[in-house]
């Protein structure tokens, strides 16, 4: 569905990706780890267009993507939470998830919705408070919630578990699995290795822009070389 | 200040408009302590550091710091007394090098006067080898010295978050706080950071309250724990004491084979 | 050799070299040259010290007409003679003690100064309780007040008439060394441990305070230093153009700072001062596409304006391409020079 | 003063303050969106006005299409504004931007010198807004009426387009997050040129009437308006658009009346307007319904 | 010097910024002054304009320039006092002789040498507008309404309010407006409260149209009189039918231009332009004609001879009335009154000085 060859992206002169490629199947959960600054975040926003790769290429459903507007890849059927959350915080959660659904014609809008509330049904709850005032847990399911409102083929997450309370990073994995189960593809990248790998079909490890290792989901949990430098042990 | 009060937050709260974001919250911290601050999202551990540290003025309570009434006083003079921060939200001073943030710190101690500064007399520019020095050490302590001449813009994540660090200890604190040291770190960079903590705590003498959602961080490092659900207190004791309280299980925990992540 | 000991004598043969230059544009050169010599100092002179403010505490401060103001008013002031002002204030009589008191021309350059600071200090109360473009609006506003009051207090400031007639004080040794001290002073602040306050509060005024930073002193001592080096260089313009009004100083002046600062390089004096001699020179050079030019047999008549719509455009284009000014934050520095050297 | 000429004076100022109101919306708006403090709007007054008046004298239009004509023309130069000054410099910067929209703004006024002269041409007044009724006495011109209803009509349009449309929220949204409006398939550049010809348009409506109030074009006309505006806004609360409004209505009405209750002062005008915006923010850092800066730590 | 077979007049105007509409009018009148007499000590004129962006620093670059790069023998400019001192001291350092088309402010011409002008002063102006006021229409009372921001403006009001007490009138109000204000109804209804029997707006045309139709809106109908800054083609055109009858003090009129060269001038400048002669540019072109006659009569392109020459002009008869020229280098020349009627300028009386 999705396939990445030879990533080479700069920041000025800073070579953060060095020829990343990578591949999500249909209906998979792929997920990305590594270490800070490894260049998790910079691949998916390679992906949808936020930054210009100098060299490689992105290819959805068979069609080259990296040259497009970030709006027009969206549109093609991507959604992304970013990374640290970034819901609008001055408009209502309900505002929040009608622009997830920008692009989708009116008359599905309700079903959308009811499918997003029956995933998170806080967010039904809280559909008209500002979304500033939610807590970080509740704005990371907004985040997830406004990027499924567009129905995408394949959803990208950046560190969804990021500041969030136990309790809450359970949940989150837990919704992740259930949208991949109703036919999402995802993928995830995480700091927490060891939550995101036993989720995962297939995993990439990234070092400093490069991909050091890649393997299915279990195998990489059993991985000598992850268990010491990614889960601690 | 033997038999004096070192640290002590006395009923503090906070509110926004309508919203009690933290209620009635005391805590005393002894000299040499590690305290954790835990809680689910919005319970108000952000905003009980910023009282401490000035940035908000509590609506009530009190904040004591060495047998003084420090409440709503201005950051920098609660920084000036010996309480340092860093913050949940990396805010480093991006566009100067690694070095200069840290030299940032030592400037509210300064002793040479500005004139002094001026004509480039021999106090100033001596004191001003010693801050280059002395933040050269600090870097070296967090392992940043290689990066002094970098923007500090340019570092990644978790160095960032180690450099805040930095700079929090070179305006020599006796208190530092930390919101959310570990939050981006993968669980080997968090258990590099548990023991760095562990090891400022000894080397500066410091006392250490920190706020952490990682809880294999915090139940290895702290000591205490105070635990906060929606700007109250629910419980407070060892990690052990907290980790088994069926309230704090209930409200952030879940269950308890997820502690370990 | 260290290259602290080395960096100090390039300055200073630097410094030197300025001096010859100008010499020798005193000996050989036309007034003209000179005129636009002085220009440029002055307009140095006012871009550093606004930079202080502007760039390196980040704050968007619009009013550095207000100082100007108030240093030329106070400078021509003092230097003209009792009777000279006699003569001008013809609608209304000077009050005393303006109307008696006359002072040498350096004195006159220093009270503007501290004019200009005590100005400063008074407005800094309101000024930084805001920041940001309220902040911004508010400096326009202090700026727009000193210039209704310069029409409006004709007992003191000749109203809308003006002050004329002043002696042209401003010489080209005047101009340039206080323009390379206020360089000079202003380098030095902003290197020591004040200024890297100022930039941090520029970065983050949350986090600088939570490092000690107190970041009202700080602001208002940038706030104070570029009002008193304002103050001078309006003084020192007064006794250039030898007239003063309040034309002078609307808020055009101010955007024509901003844009010297903007356009050199925000939050660097190098760049702050090559954006004010581009300025002082470009705006003459422009002057070209205005007159009547014979291209071959074709006669293309002078279109006046060209030259203003020429340089907006320019101004634009340079921006867009340039988009962090000509210099960046950086500083032009011995050692950066002499790695390019070697390095290519 | 009588009754009479306080009543004459309060119609007065709150003709001229909905003139800024109007004004200062298009600024809040494009501020709101770029956090750009958009110094050629007031430029656009010009544009409008002139373009009205050729339409009347060259192309023989009546009013009722040149007015029109000319405001629609004012939205499309503003999007060109955007096109060629602002859209460059989207990462840039802000206070690159702010150079720029100055230099756009030197550019439209030079342009205007150069090209139409700076010697003030007559705006045609059609008679329907040029008649005075008198009102017990009070003798208003049926403009002075007009303005301050048209200013809350358009007020009203122009927030059931920010609140209650698709595009509004988009709007919105751009004006808290670029990259994530981006990510929610926004096509962004469309969003912001569609603020831009709200806001231009608003500034073509503000430069008709203006002119129709004050018959006298020149390059420069749009600068004291535009600053005035700025005010208004700022009072306001700068990018809240009912705050510009309101902020509009009481630097009319407090210029006015200034100048109405001491004469002698008017000399001080310019800088009163400044006086009332120094002591508001004094007391609300952010004007008068700008919301306080949360800066989460 | 002898440039090669030129001789070269700097004119430094404001052709842009604040004050450009006067710049361009000037400029108009000078092209047209040009045409007229373009040779003169039998070799071609040419005028080298030069822009001040109608500011002081700028005005000062402009008269360096001209004379020390493009070597002019004279020069004309600049439109406004303010930036007419900023260019005179350095003429006068330079021994060029300038002068200004319409810098009042008394301030410009004292104690120089070398500055001339071709318009009266303010003082004389107010005081002639004084005299009408009291003798012709009969006032007693007057209100007098002040653009703040223009020296002239200040300088007429002034010298009118000295005079017109002194004939033993009443100010009865006295209000401040700005350059660029549009909105004067607060200060009128102060006016129409205090019961004037004239206004005295001794301001620019812009604002007196938009004054005085504002003025006639609220029902004042009080006669108007102003001085020459309001003497334009755009008076009428903003003002419309709320100028009739406002009256002012000129240097001109075609009705009352005696002069050969005014009727030629005008004629020209309406063909060449296709409207009516305005004040402004009258007088640069009297500039012109005065400098050309000084250096014809000089025999000599010297500064210091043509300086001497266009001090003692007698009785020119140029395009704004018979000038001589008086010894501080203000001209000595008769005060039209004109006003409006019908919409057009009506010559209504001479004041001889
Ligand atoms: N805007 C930027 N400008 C300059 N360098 C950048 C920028 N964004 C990222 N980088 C650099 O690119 C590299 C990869 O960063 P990226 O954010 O992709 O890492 P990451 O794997 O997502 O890390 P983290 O776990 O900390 O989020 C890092 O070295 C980082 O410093
Ligand atoms: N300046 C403020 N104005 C209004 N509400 C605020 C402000 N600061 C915090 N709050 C609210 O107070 C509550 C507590 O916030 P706080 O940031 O202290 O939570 P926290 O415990 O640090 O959460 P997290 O773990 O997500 O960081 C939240 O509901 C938050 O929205
Ligand atoms: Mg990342
Ligand atoms: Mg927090």
């Amino acid at each position: 569905m999705l396939q990445v060859e030879n990533l080479h992206v700069y920041y000025g002169g800073i070579h953060a990706l060095k020829g990343i490629s990578l591949k999500v199947e249909k209906g998979q959960i792929v997920t990305l780890i590594g270490a800070n600054g490894a260049g998790k975040t910079t691949t998916l926003r390679t992906i949808v267009g936020l930054v210009t790769p100098k060299e490689g290429s992105v290819i959805f459903n068979g069609e080259e993507i990296h040259k497009l507007k970030t709006h027009e890849i969206i549109r093609k059927g991507i959604g992304i939470s970013p990374e640290g959350r970034r819901v609008f915080p001055n408009l209502t959660v309900m505002e929040n998830l009608e622009l997830g659904a920008y692009n989708r014609p009116p008359s599905e809008f309700q079903k959308d919705l009811d499918w997003v509330f029956s995933l998170f049904p806080r967010l039904a709850e809280r559909k008209n408070q500002f979304a500033g005032t939610l807590s970080g847990g509740e704005q990371q399911m907004l985040a997830l919630g406004r990027a499924l409102m567009s129905r995408p083929n394949l959803v990208l997450l950046d560190e969804p578990s990021l500041g969030l309370a136990p309790l809450v990073v359970e949940e989150v994995f837990k919704t992740i699995q259930a949208i991949n189960s109703q036919g999402s593809t995802i993928l995830l990248v995480e700091q927490n290795a060891m939550a995101a790998l036993n989720i995962a079909h297939y995993g990439y490890v990234l070092e400093t822009g490069r991909v050091v290792l890649e393997g299915a989901g279990k195998e990489l949990l059993e991985d000598e070389r992850v268990r010491k430098a990614y889960l601690g042990e | 200040m033997a038999n004096g009060i070192f640290f002590e937050a006395k009923n503090l709260t906070m509110r926004f408009g309508g919203l009690v974001a933290v209620n009635n919250f005391s805590l005393k911290l002894n000299g040499g302590e590690l305290m954790g601050l835990i809680g689910p999202n919005g319970a108000g551990k952000t905003t009980v550091f910023n009282m401490i540290t000035g940035t908000l003025v509590p609506t009530s309570g009190k904040v004591i710091w060495l047998d003084e009434d420090i409440t709503g006083l201005p950051p920098h003079e609660i920084t000036a007394r010996g309480i340092a921060r860093t913050f949940q939200n990396v805010r480093l001073f991006v566009d100067m090098t690694v070095q200069e943030n840290v030299m940032v710190s030592f400037h509210h101690k300064i002793k040479a006067s500005f004139w002094q500064a001026m004509f480039g007399l021999r106090k100033y520019t001596k004191e001003e080898e010693r801050i280059r020095e002395e933040s050269m050490t600090l870097l070296r302590q967090v392992g940043l010295a290689h990066l002094a001449g970098e923007k500090a813009g340019a570092l990644a994540y978790g160095q960032q978050r180690r450099l805040e660090i930095a700079r929090a200890l070179a305006t020599s604190p006796k208190l530092l706080l930390l919101d959310e040291p570990a939050a981006g770190m993968n669980p080997q960079e968090t258990m590099e950071l548990a023991d760095f903590v562990r090891e400022i705590r000894d080397t500066f003498d410091l006392t250490i309250f920190l706020i952490e959602h990682d809880m294999k961080f915090v139940m290895g490092l702290c000591e205490r724990i105070k635990v906060l659900d929606y700007g109250n207190t629910i419980a407070e004791g060892t990690p052990d004491e907290v980790q088994n309280n069926p309230e704090v299980i209930k409200a952030y925990l879940g269950e308890p084979k997820n502690a370990a992540g | 050799m260290t290259k602290e000991r080395r960096n100090l004598l390039l300055n200073i043969a630097s410094i030197i070299s300025v001096y010859i230059i100008l010499w020798f544009f005193q000996k050989y050169g036309t007034e003209y040259q000179i005129r636009i010599l002085n220009n440029m100092a002055v307009f140095i002179t006012l871009a550093v010290s606004y930079n202080l403010v502007n760039g390196i505490c980040g704050q968007l401060h619009l009013g550095p007409n207000a100082f100007i103001t108030i240093g030329a008013y106070t400078a021509a002031l003092l230097t003209m003679s009792p009777a000279e002002k006699q003569m001008s204030f013809i609608i209304k009589p000077l009050i005393w003690p303006f109307s008696v008191i006359q002072a040498p021309f350096p004195v006159s350059l220093i009270a503007a100064g501290i004019a200009a600071t005590i100005f400063a200090f008074l407005i800094s109360f309101p000024v930084f309780r805001v920041r940001g473009d309220y902040l911004a609006i508010v400096t326009l506003g202090f700026g727009e007040v000193i210039r209704v009051l310069c029409n409006a207090l004709q007992s003191v400031t000749n109203g809308p008439l003006g002050l004329k007639g002043l002696k042209p004080y401003t010489t080209i040794w005047w101009s340039w060394s206080i323009a390379i001290f206020t360089v000079i002073v202003i380098q030095k602040l902003i290197n020591s441990s004040w200024g890297r306050a100022m930039k941090a509060i520029r970065e983050n005024e949350i986090a600088a305070q939570a490092m000690g930073i107190n970041p009202f002193k700080h602001l208002m001592m940038a706030f104070l230093i570029s009002a008193f080096f304002s103050g001078v260089a309006g003084g020192l313009l007064a006794h250039l153009i030898t007239t003063i009004s309040p034309t002078l100083f609307t808020f055009f002046l101010t955007f024509n700072l901003l844009i010297i600062i903007v356009v050199g390089g925000l939050g660097s004096t190098t760049g702050a001062v090559i954006g004010a001699m581009l300025f002082a020179w470009g705006g003459e050079a422009l002057r070209v596409v205005e007159s009547p030019m014979d291209i071959g047999p074709v006669h293309i008549p002078g279109i006046p304006g060209m030259r203003m719509v020429l340089f907006s455009v320019i101004l634009m284009l340079v921006i867009i391409f340039a988009r962090r000014g000509i210099t960046g934050r950086n500083e032009f520095s011995w050692d950066w020079l002499f790695s390019k050297l070697s390095g290519k | 003063m009588t009754t009479k000429i306080f009543l004459q004076q309060l119609t007065n100022g709150i003709s001229l303050g909905s003139l800024y109101g109007l004004v200062a919306i298009g600024y809040t708006m494009v501020y709101g969106i770029l956090r750009l403090i958009n110094f050629a709007h007031g430029d656009l007054l010009m544009v409008a006005s002139y373009t009205a008046i050729y339409g009347i004298a060259m192309f023989t239009l009546p009013w009722y299409i040149s007015f029109p004509l000319a405001i629609i023309v004012t939205g499309f130069v503003g999007i060109m504004l955007d096109k060629a000054a602002y859209k460059p410099l989207r990462d840039a910067p802000r206070i690159s931007l702010l150079i720029s929209a100055i230099g756009a703004s030197f550019l439209l006024e030079n342009l205007a010198l150069v090209v139409i002269g700076g010697v003030p041409k007559a705006f045609p007044r059609p008679e329907i807004f040029a008649k005075v009724v008198s009102i017990h006495g009070v003798r208003i011109q049926v403009l002075t009426i007009y303005t301050p209803i048209i200013t809350i009509l358009l007020l009203f349009g122009l927030l059931f387009i920010v609140y209650r449309t698709k595009a509004g929220k988009a709007m919105r949204a751009a004006s808290m997050d670029f990259e994530t409006t981006r990510l929610m398939g926004i096509d962004l550049d469309r969003i912001i040129a569609f603020t831009f010809l709200l806001g231009s348009t608003m500034a073509g409506a503000g430069g008709i009437m203006w002119a129709l109030k004050y018959p006298q074009v020149n390059p420069f006309m749009g600068v004291i308006p535009g600053l005035k505006a700025f005010i208004a806004a700022v009072l306001g609360g700068i990018g809240n658009i009912v705050g510009a409004v309101i902020g509009g209505f009481l630097l009319g009405l407090a210029e006015i009346l200034l100048v109405a209750f001491m004469p002698e002062a008017a000399q001080y005008r310019d800088a009163f307007a400044f006086v009332i915006l120094i002591l508001v923010l004094l007391f609300r850092p952010t004007g008068i319904m700008g919301e306080p800066i949360v800066d989460k730590t | 010097a002898l440039a090669k077979g030129k001789i070269k007049i700097g004119v430094y105007l404001p052709m842009t910024g604040a004050v450009a509409a006067y710049g361009q009018m000037e400029w108009n009148g000078l092209q047209v002054a040009h045409e007229m007499e373009p040779k003169v000590l039998g070799k071609d004129i040419e005028l080298v304009l030069v822009d001040t962006k109608s500011d002081k620093i700028e005005a000062a670059n402009a008269v360096s320039r001209l004379i020390e790069k493009e070597k002019v023998v004279a020069i004309i400019g600049e439109a406004i006092s303010g930036n007419t001192m900023a260019g005179n001291p350095i003429s006068e350092a330079a021994k060029i002789p300038s002068i200004s088309p319409t810098a009042t402010n008394p301030l410009v011409t004292q104690g120089k040498k070398y500055a001339f002008r071709a318009c009266f002063i303010d003082p004389f102006q107010g005081q002639v507008a004084a005299r009408f006021a009291r003798n012709n229409l009969k006032a007693k009372t007057a209100a007098v309404i002040i653009d703040i921001a223009q020296d002239y403006c200040v300088g007429l009001a002034n010298f009118f309010v000295k005079e017109f007490v002194k004939m033993g009138g009443k100010v009865v109000s006295t209000t401040y407006i700005q350059t660029g204000d549009q909105d004067f109804t607060a200060q009128l209804s102060a006016v129409q409260a205090a019961k004037p029997d004239i206004i005295y707006a001794p301001n620019y045309y812009t604002e007196d149209a938009l004054m005085a139709k504002q003025a006639r809106d609220l029902g004042i109908n009080v006669p108007i009189l102003t001085g020459d800054g309001a003497q334009a083609d755009e008076l009428i055109k903003i003002g419309g039918k709320a100028v009739e009858n406002m009256y002012f003090t000129a240097h001109f009129h075609k009705k009352a231009a005696t002069t050969e060269l005014a009727k030629k001038y005008i004629a020209k400048f309406e063909s060449k332009y296709k409207k009516e002669a305005d004040a402004f540019g009258a007088l640069a072109a009297d500039a012109y004609f005065l400098l050309v006659d000084a250096i014809k009569r000089a025999g000599s392109t010297d500064g210091t001879k043509i300086r001497d020459a266009l001090a003692s002009t007698k009785n020119f008869p140029g395009v704004s009335g018979v000038i001589t020229m008086g010894p501080d280098g203000n001209p000595i020349k008769s005060v039209v009154i004109n006003k409006v009627e019908n919409g057009k300028f009506v010559y209504v009386t001479t004041v001889n000085p």
